[in-house]
C-alpha cells in the first residue's frame, strides 16, 4: 500500500515538474491531465469518493478542453 | 420595520440569475434592476442599524444553529459597513444607468450587482469559510469587470489581479485548514474561543497565511501591485466601486481577523508598520503619476494605509478615526472617480495635464471633483479633516510620533498633487479640441448625493460618530461578539 | 505524512510557475496545480487512519468508521471555484492575445510588475 | 417511432444497471429519466429501433460476444508475446481492408473488434474502405486482407446490425 | 537571477508550510471536539441523507454552495462578456471520422444519463449536482468534438440556467416562509438510503445539475465559438 | 493477494509514466495518459474492493465513461479539427 | 458456489492485471506511436475489462456495475485510440517500418482534396 503511495507520488511530481519545464504547451497540458488524475486516486485513498469524482469529472474532460481552445487560439510553443 | 436579512444576500443572487430573461424582454428594464435591489439593500440596512447597535442580530441559515450551520453576523461594524457598501453600490448604480452602453451591457449589470452582493456577504458573514466564497464572488466579478471594455488594456490589469487574486485565494484556504485542523470549527465565533488552546506556532502561521490573504484585497503594502492597474483600467464605475466596495470589504475580513479572531499583540505593530509604508510608498507613486486614475489609485492605496495605521493603534479612538476614515473615503474616493471618469471622457486623455481649464468648460464636473480634493484632503470643515485629525492626534497620544509625523508628511504630498490637478482645472485656458457634450443627469444625481453626504459628515460629524462609537467598541471587545453568535444555539 | 509532502510540493512548483514563467497558459497552469496541491492538502487534514468515507451506504457503519467530512465539503467547493477562475483566467489570456499577438508577459508593456 | 421506443427501453436497463436495484421509486424516477432523454435524443441514439429485438439478431449477438472474446484473447497473448520477445518480431503498416457493411453502427462495431483484436489497429473509414494499421503484415492485396483481418466479425456483424 | 530567487523564496515557504503542517498529525482522530463530530452522530438523523458530505454541501453549509453556483455563473457570464463578438465564427476545420461520429451518438444519451443517475443519487451514492452538471457538459463536449455543425439552442440553455438557479433561490425563501430560516428544510425527511429521502436535498442537487450542466455547456460553447 | 495485484499494478502505472516523461511526441504522451487513465481505472476497482465499499467503483464508472472525452480532444486538436 | 465464484475472480484479476503490465510495457518498447498503440489498447483493455470483471465476480453484488464499467470501456477505448492515431497521423507523424506498406497516405490526400473542394 505505501509502496503503491510512493508510486504515485512519483508519478505526481513528475507530471507537475514536466508541466512546468515542458516548451510544448499541449505536453504541458496533458502533464496537467496526469496530474489530475493522480490527484483523483489520491482523493480516493484518502477515502473522499465524492472529492474524488468532482476531480475526475472536471479534470478528465472539461479543463482538458477549456486549455486546448486556448492553445488552439493563441499558440502552442511557448516563446 | 425590517425584513429577514437573508434577503440581501438572496435577493441579488436571484436577480442575477433571471437577468438574461428579463434581458431577452426588454433591455432597457435590466439597467434599473441593480438599483432597485441595492436599493432595498440600503433600505434594510437602515432599518437594520437602530437594532443591531443595541446587540448583534443572528440570522441562522438552514436552521441549523451558529457553529452547526452558516450564520449571519450583524453587529454594528458589519451593519455599517454594508451600509456603506449598499450606499457606495446604489449610487454607483444610479450612475451606472447612463454610463454603459456597450455590449453585452446586460452582463456588466449583472456582474456588478453581483461585486455588490459578494461584498455584502463578506461583511455580513459569520462563518470563515462562508467569507471566502464570498471574496471569490467579489473578486470573480471584479476581475471579469475589470477586462470588460475593450478600447483600453483592461485585460492586461485583469490578468495581473487575477493571478495575485488567486494567490490571496490559496493562502486564504491554507490558513483556513490550518484552522480548522486544529479547533474543529469554521465559525469565527467559536474559532475566537478556540485559538488559545492551538499550538501558538500553528496559530501564527495561520494567521499569517489569512492576513496575506486578505491584506491583498485590502491593498496592503507589499501586496498592491494589481490595484493602480485595475482602478485605471477598469470601467470608471468599477473604479469608484474598487474604492467604495472591495477594499472596504478587505478592510472588514483583516480587522475582523486581528480583532476578532487572533489575539496577538505583535499583529498590531506588524499592522502600524505596514500602514504607515503602504501609505508613504502610494503618496510617493502618486506624486509621479501623469495619468489622472492612476494618482486617484495611487492615493486610494495611501488612504488605506491611514486606514490600516489607524487600525494597528488598537485603541479605543483610533479605531473609532479608522472607520471614520474607512467612511469617508468609502464616499469621496467613488465621488473622485465618477467626476474624473466624465473628465477624462471629455478632454479625451487619460493625463492630467490635458485637464487645463475644464473648470469653465463643464463647472458642476469640476466643481465635484474640486470638492472631493478637498474633502480627501482634510481641508477643516468636511469631513476628511475629522478622520485625519483623530487618527493623527491618537497616534501621538500613543508615542508614535515619528509614524504620526511621517503620515502628516504623506498627507502634505497628498495635498501637494491633488492641489496641482485641482489648480490645472481652474487656472489653465482649456485645450482645443474639446468634444464636450451633456453629462447625463443620473451621473449627476449620484454625484450630488455623494458630496451631500459628505458635506453632512463633514458638518456634523456625531451624526457619524454615533454610530461609529459601537462599532469600535465591537472590535476592541469580543466577547458581545462571541458571546451573541454562540447563545443564538441556546 | 507523504501527503503533505506531495500537496506542498505541488503548491511550490505551482507558485514557481506562476513566479518565474513568461507565458501566460503556463501561468494559468500553475494556478490549476497550486489548487489541486490545496485540495490535496485539506483532504488528507481531515484523513483518519483505517476510517472509510462518510456515507451510510449500509446498516453496519457508524459515525464511529468514518473520516471528518467537512474538509471533503470544503473543497467541493473549493474545486469549482478553481475550475471557475481557470475559465476566466483563459478568456482572459484569449483576449489578451487578440490584442498583442503574443503570450510573453515580458512583451506586453502594461504588465510591469 | 420504434425508435424512440427501443431508445427508451435501452436507457431504462442503463439507468436500472447504474442504480443496481429494483425499488419502485428508483424504476420510477428512471423511467421518467428514460423518457425524457429518449424524447430528445432518440432520433440520432439508433436507426434500426425495435427492430433490433428479434430473435435471430439477439442469438447472433450472443454468438458474436463469444468469438469476439476469443480473438480478443488471442490477439492479448499475441501482442504479449511479442512485447516480451526481446527482438520484437513486428513488421508493421497500413493495408486497406474493404468492407461490405452499409451502416454506420456496423462500421463501428467492426472497427471496434479489428482494433481490439490481433496486432490491427483501425486508422480510418473512408466509404466502403478500413484502413488499418497492422503490426506484423502478411499480405497487402485486399482480399487476403479481408479474409486474414475481418473475415470473422463480418458475417456476424452483417447479421446484427443489417 | 530571477529563477534563482524564485527558488529560494520558494525553499522558504515550502520550508516554513511543511514545518508548520507537520505539527498537525497525520491520520489520528481530530474531530473529537469539532463540528466534524456532531455532523458524524447527527448528521443521518438530522438530515436524512446518507452521504454525510451531501447533507454539509447542501444543507448544513448550503449557503456556501449557493455562492459556489454563482461563481460558476458569474465565470460563465464574464467569459460570455469577455469573449463576447458579433459576427459567429464557425468551428472547426476537419471532420470527424464516421467511428467517432457514431461513436458519440450512442454514448451521448448513456452520458446524459450518467449524468442524471450521479445528480438524482446525490444524497445516497458519491457525487451530486456538480459532478452529474460536469458529466453532461462532458456529454455536450463529446458531441462538440465529433460533429462540425453541432449547435445547442443558447435560449434554451440560458432558460434553463436561469430557471434552475432561480429554483435553489426559490427553496431557500420557500425555507424562510414555511420554515424557520432561509434554506431550512420543508419537506418530510423520509426512509434513509431510499431515493426519496433526505428532504430538499435531492431537489437542490436536480436544480444545481441542471444549472451546472447548462452553465458549462454555454461556456465551451462560447470558447468554442472563438476558434475560428 | 490484493497486495501483488497492487503491486503489479504500480509497476505497470511506472512503465506508463516513463513513456509518458520520454515522450518524444504529444501523441505518445497521450498513448501513455490513456493507458494511465485505462490502468488507473482498474485500479480504483481493486481499491474500492479493498476498502469493501460498493459505492466506490462509481468513481471508476466516471473515469469508464469520460476517460476517453480527454485523450479524443488532444486527438482531435492533433488532427486540426478542434 | 460462491467460493468457486470468488476463486474464478481471482484468476480472472490476476491474469487482468498481468495484461495490464503487458500493456504498459508494450508502451515503453515499441518503437513507434501506432505499434505503442496496439499494445496501449489491446492488452490494457483487456487487462481492464479482466480486473473489473474479476472484482464483479469476487462481490457477486457488484457484478452488474463491473459489467457496465467494462462494456463502456469496451466501447470507448477503441474509439479514442482510433482517434488518436488518425489525428497522429494526419499530424504528421510518421510510421516505423521495415518495409513501405502504407495504404493510407493516398486515401488522406485524396480526402483532402475532397474537404477543400467541398
Amino acid at each position: 500500500m505505501d509502496i503503491l503511495l510512493i508510486i504515485l507520488t512519483v508519478i505526481l511530481i513528475a507530471g507537475a515538474l514536466n508541466t512546468v519545464r515542458s516548451k510544448d504547451l499541449v505536453a504541458a497540458v496533458i502533464s496537467g491531465s496526469v496530474v489530475s488524475l493522480i490527484a483523483s486516486i489520491y482523493f480516493y485513498l484518502l477515502q473522499a469518493p465524492d472529492v474524488a469524482l468532482t476531480e475526475a469529472a472536471i479534470g478528465v474532460g472539461l479543463s482538458t478542453i477549456i486549455f486546448m481552445i486556448t492553445i488552439r487560439r493563441t499558440g502552442r510553443m511557448e516563446e | 420595520m425590517y425584513l429577514d436579512p437573508v434577503l440581501m444576500i438572496a435577493l441579488p443572487l436571484f436577480a442575477a440569475f433571471l437577468i438574461p430573461p428579463l434581458a431577452r424582454i426588454s433591455k432597457g428594464l435590466v439597467k434599473y434592476v441593480p438599483v432597485l435591489i441595492i436599493g432595498f439593500n440600503l433600505y434594510e440596512m437602515v432599518m437594520l442599524l437602530p437594532h443591531s447597535m443595541v446587540k448583534p442580530v443572528i440570522v441562522v441559515i438552514a436552521a441549523w444553529a451558529p457553529p452547526l450551520g452558516i450564520n449571519l453576523t450583524i453587529g454594528p461594524l458589519g451593519n455599517i459597513l454594508a451600509l456603506i457598501i449598499s450606499l457606495v453600490g446604489f449610487v454607483v448604480a444610479i450612475y451606472n444607468i447612463r454610463f454603459m452602453e456597450e455590449e453585452p451591457n446586460e452582463k456588466y449589470h449583472m456582474l456588478f450587482l453581483l461585486l455588490t452582493a459578494g461584498a455584502t456577504g463578506m461583511v455580513l458573514t459569520g462563518d470563515i469559510f462562508n467569507m471566502f466564497v464570498f471574496l471569490e464572488i467579489t473578486s470573480i466579478s471584479s476581475y471579469a469587470l475589470t477586462a470588460f471594455l475593450r478600447d483600453r488594456d483592461g485585460a492586461e490589469a485583469a490578468f495581473k489581479y487575477l493571478l495575485i487574486g488567486s494567490l490571496a485565494s490559496t493562502f486564504i484556504l491554507l490558513g483556513i485548514a490550518l484552522i480548522y485542523a486544529t479547533t474543529g470549527t469554521l465559525n469565527m465565533a467559536q474559532i475566537a474561543v478556540r485559538i488559545k488552546d492551538v499550538d501558538p506556532r500553528i496559530a501564527i502561521m495561520a494567521l499569517i497565511l489569512l492576513v496575506t490573504g486578505f491584506g491583498i484585497e485590502a491593498e496592503m503594502f507589499p501586496l498592491n501591485g494589481w490595484a493602480p492597474d485595475a482602478y485605471s483600467q477598469a470601467p470608471t464605475p468599477i473604479g469608484a466601486a474598487f474604492g467604495g466596495i472591495v477594499v472596504k470589504a478587505g478592510v472588514y475580513a483583516l480587522a475582523r481577523l486581528v480583532y476578532t479572531i487572533f489575539d496577538f499583540q505583535g499583529i498590531f505593530h506588524f499592522i502600524l508598520i505596514a500602514g504607515i509604508i503602504t501609505l508613504l510608498i502610494a503618496e510617493m507613486s502618486a506624486i509621479r503619476q501623469k495619468q489622472l486614475k492612476r494618482m486617484l489609485a495611487f492615493s486610494s492605496i495611501g488612504q488605506m494605509g491611514l486606514v490600516l495605521i489607524a487600525l494597528g493603534l488598537a485603541t479605543t479612538r483610533g479605531v473609532e478615526g479608522g472607520l471614520f476614515q474607512m467612511f469617508n473615503h468609502a464616499m469621496i474616493k467613488p465621488l473622485l472617480f465618477l467626476s474624473a471618469g466624465y473628465l477624462v471622457f471629455y478632454s479625451g486623455s487619460k493625463n492630467i495635464e490635458d485637464m487645463d481649464g475644464m473648470g469653465r468648460v463643464k463647472p458642476l464636473l469640476s466643481f465635484f471633483f474640486a470638492f472631493g480634493a478637498f474633502a480627501i484632503l482634510g481641508l477643516p470643515p468636511l469631513s476628511g479633516f475629522w478622520s485625519k485629525f483623530i487618527i493623527l492626534s491618537e497616534t501621538i497620544r500613543n508615542g508614535f510620533i515619528a509614524i504620526a509625523a511621517l503620515a502628516l508628511f504623506g498627507s502634505i504630498i497628498e495635498a501637494v498633487y491633488y492641489l496641482r490637478v485641482v489648480g490645472r482645472l481652474y487656472f489653465k485656458a482649456p485645450h482645443e479640441g474639446l468634444h464636450v457634450q451633456y453629462v447625463p443627469k443620473s451621473a449627476l444625481v449620484a454625484m450630488g448625493i455623494l458630496a451631500i453626504i459628505t458635506l453632512i459628515a463633514g458638518l456634523y460629524p456625531d451624526f457619524v460618530m454615533v454610530y461609529l462609537k459601537p462599532a469600535a467598541a465591537e472590535l476592541l471587545d469580543k466577547t458581545v461578539y462571541i458571546k451573541s453568535v454562540l447563545m443564538a444555539g441556546l | 505524512m507523504i501527503y503533505y509532502i506531495a500537496a506542498i510540493s505541488l503548491i511550490l512548483i505551482g507558485i514557481y510557475a506562476v513566479l518565474v514563467k513568461k507565458n501566460m497558459v503556463k501561468i494559468v497552469l500553475g494556478l490549476t496545480l497550486i489548487d489541486s496541491g490545496v485540495n490535496i492538502l485539506i483532504v488528507s487534514l481531515g484523513y483518519i487512519q483505517g476510517k472509510t468515507a462518510p456515507i451510510f451506504s449500509n446498516p453496519t457503519l457508524t459515525a464511529q468508521d468514518m473520516v471528518d467530512p467537512v474538509p471533503q465539503a470544503l473543497v467541493l467547493t473549493a474545486i469549482v471555484i478553481g475550475v471557475a477562475v481557470t475559465a476566466l483566467a483563459l478568456s482572459i489570456v484569449i483576449r489578451i492575445y487578440d490584442h498583442h499577438k503574443t503570450l510573453n508577459i515580458n512583451k506586453i508593456r502594461e504588465l510591469k510588475w | 417511432m420504434s425508435r424512440y421506443i427501443y431508445s427508451f427501453l435501452v436507457f431504462f436497463i442503463f439507468w436500472v444497471a447504474f442504480t443496481t436495484s429494483l425499488q419502485p421509486d428508483e424504476l420510477l424516477v428512471g423511467a421518467v429519466v428514460a423518457l425524457v432523454i429518449a424524447f430528445y435524443t432518440g432520433k440520432q441514439f439508433s436507426e434500426g429501433g425495435l427492430g433490433n429485438f428479434t430473435a435471430r439478431k439477439i442469438i447472433f449477438t450472443v454468438r458474436y460476444l463469444f468469438v469476439f472474446i476469443w480473438e480478443m484473447i488471442k490477439a492479448n497473448v499475441d501482442v504479449a508475446l511479442r512485447v516480451l520477445n526481446p527482438k520484437m518480431p513486428i513488421n508493421p503498416g497500413i493495408v486497406e481492408v474493404p468492407t461490405k457493411l452499409k451502416s454506420n453502427v456496423a462500421k463501428l462495431a467492426l472497427a471496434n473488434s479489428i482494433t481490439l483484436t490481433p496486432g490491427t489497429l483501425t486508422v480510418d473509414v473512408i466509404g466502403d474502405k478500413l484502413y488499418i494499421h497492422w503490426i506484423n503484415v502478411t499480405a497487402t492485396n485486399p482480399e487476403e486482407t479481408f479474409e486474414q483481418i475481418s473475415a470473422v466479425f463480418e458475417k456476424y456483424i452483417k447479421e446484427i446490425f443489417e | 537571477m530571477r529563477k534563482a530567487i524564485a527558488v529560494l523564496f520558494l525553499g522558504f515557504i515550502g520550508y516554513y508550510l511543511l514545518s508548520t503542517f507537520l505539527l498537525v498529525p497525520f491520520g489520528v482522530v481530530r474531530v473529537l471536539e469539532g463540528v466534524g463530530l456532531k455532523y458524524l452522530q447527527d448528521g443521518l438523523q438530522q438530515t436524512g441523507a446518507a452521504n454525510l458530505v451531501t447533507s454539509i454541501v447542501v444543507n448544513y453549509r448550503g449557503f456556501d454552495t449557493l455562492g459556489e453556483v454563482t461563481v460558476l455563473f458569474l465565470a460563465a457570464t464574464g467569459m460570455g462578456a469577455l469573449l463576447y463578438s458579433k459576427r459567429p465564427t464557425e468551428r472547426a476545420r476537419q471532420n470527424a471520422s464516421i467511428i467517432v461520429k457514431t461513436g458519440a451518438r450512442i454514448l451521448f444519451p448513456l452520458i446524459i444519463i450518467l449524468g442524471a443517475y450521479v445528480f438524482i443519487h446525490g444524497h445516497l451514492t458519491p457525487g451530486g449536482g456538480f459532478q452529474g452538471g460536469a458529466i453532461i457538459a462532458s456529454g455536450f463536449l463529446l458531441m462538440f468534438m465529433s460533429y462540425r455543425t453541432y449547435h445547442v439552442n443558447h435560449v434554451i440553455l440560458s432558460r434553463v440556467e436561469s430557471s434552475a438557479g432561480s429554483v435553489f433561490v426559490i427553496i431557500g425563501l420557500l425555507g424562510l416562509a414555511y420554515g424557520s430560516s432561509f434554506l431550512a428544510n420543508i419537506l418530510p425527511l423520509g426512509t434513509v438510503n431510499t431515493l426519496f429521502s433526505a428532504g430538499v436535498i435531492p431537489l437542490i442537487y436536480v436544480a444545481v445539475g441542471f444549472k451546472v450542466g447548462a452553465e458549462l455547456t454555454a461556456l465551451l460553447d462560447t470558447m468554442l465559438q472563438t476558434v475560428k | 493477494m490484493i497486495y501483488i495485484f497492487f503491486g503489479v499494478i504500480g509497476l505497470a502505472l511506472i512503465l506508463a509514466a516513463v513513456r509518458f516523461i520520454l515522450g518524444p511526441t504529444t501523441s505518445d504522451r497521450v498513448v501513455a495518459l490513456d493507458t494511465l487513465t485505462t490502468i488507473s481505472t482498474a485500479l480504483l476497482v481493486l481499491l474500492g474492493l479493498f476498502f469493501q465499499r460498493y459505492i466506490y467503483i462509481d468513481v471508476a464508472l466516471i473515469y469508464g465513461v469520460l476517460g476517453f472525452v480527454g485523450v479524443l480532444t488532444i486527438a482531435r486538436y492533433l488532427e486540426g479539427g478542434l | 458456489m460462491v467460493d468457486i465464484l470468488s476463486y474464478l475472480g481471482y484468476t480472472l484479476t490476476s491474469f487482468g492485471v498481468l495484461f495490464l503490465l503487458f500493456g504498459a510495457l508494450g508502451i515503453l518498447r515499441m518503437p513507434d506511436v501506432y505499434n505503442r498503440m496496439q499494445a496501449g489498447t489491446k492488452a490494457t483493455t483487456l487487462g481492464a475489462v479482466g480486473t473489473i470483471m474479476g472484482v464483479g465476480l469476487i462481490n457477486p453484488e457488484w457484478f452488474f456495475k463491473t459489467l457496465i464499467i467494462s462494456l463502456f470501456i469496451l466501447l470507448s477505448n477503441p474509439i479514442s485510440s482510433h482517434a488518436l492515431a488518425r489525428g497522429s497521423y494526419r499530424s504528421g507523424i510518421k510510421m516505423w517500418q521495415k518495409k513501405d506498406i502504407d495504404a493510407y497516405e493516398k486515401a488522406v490526400q485524396e480526402s483532402e482534396e475532397n474537404e477543400e473542394a467541398a
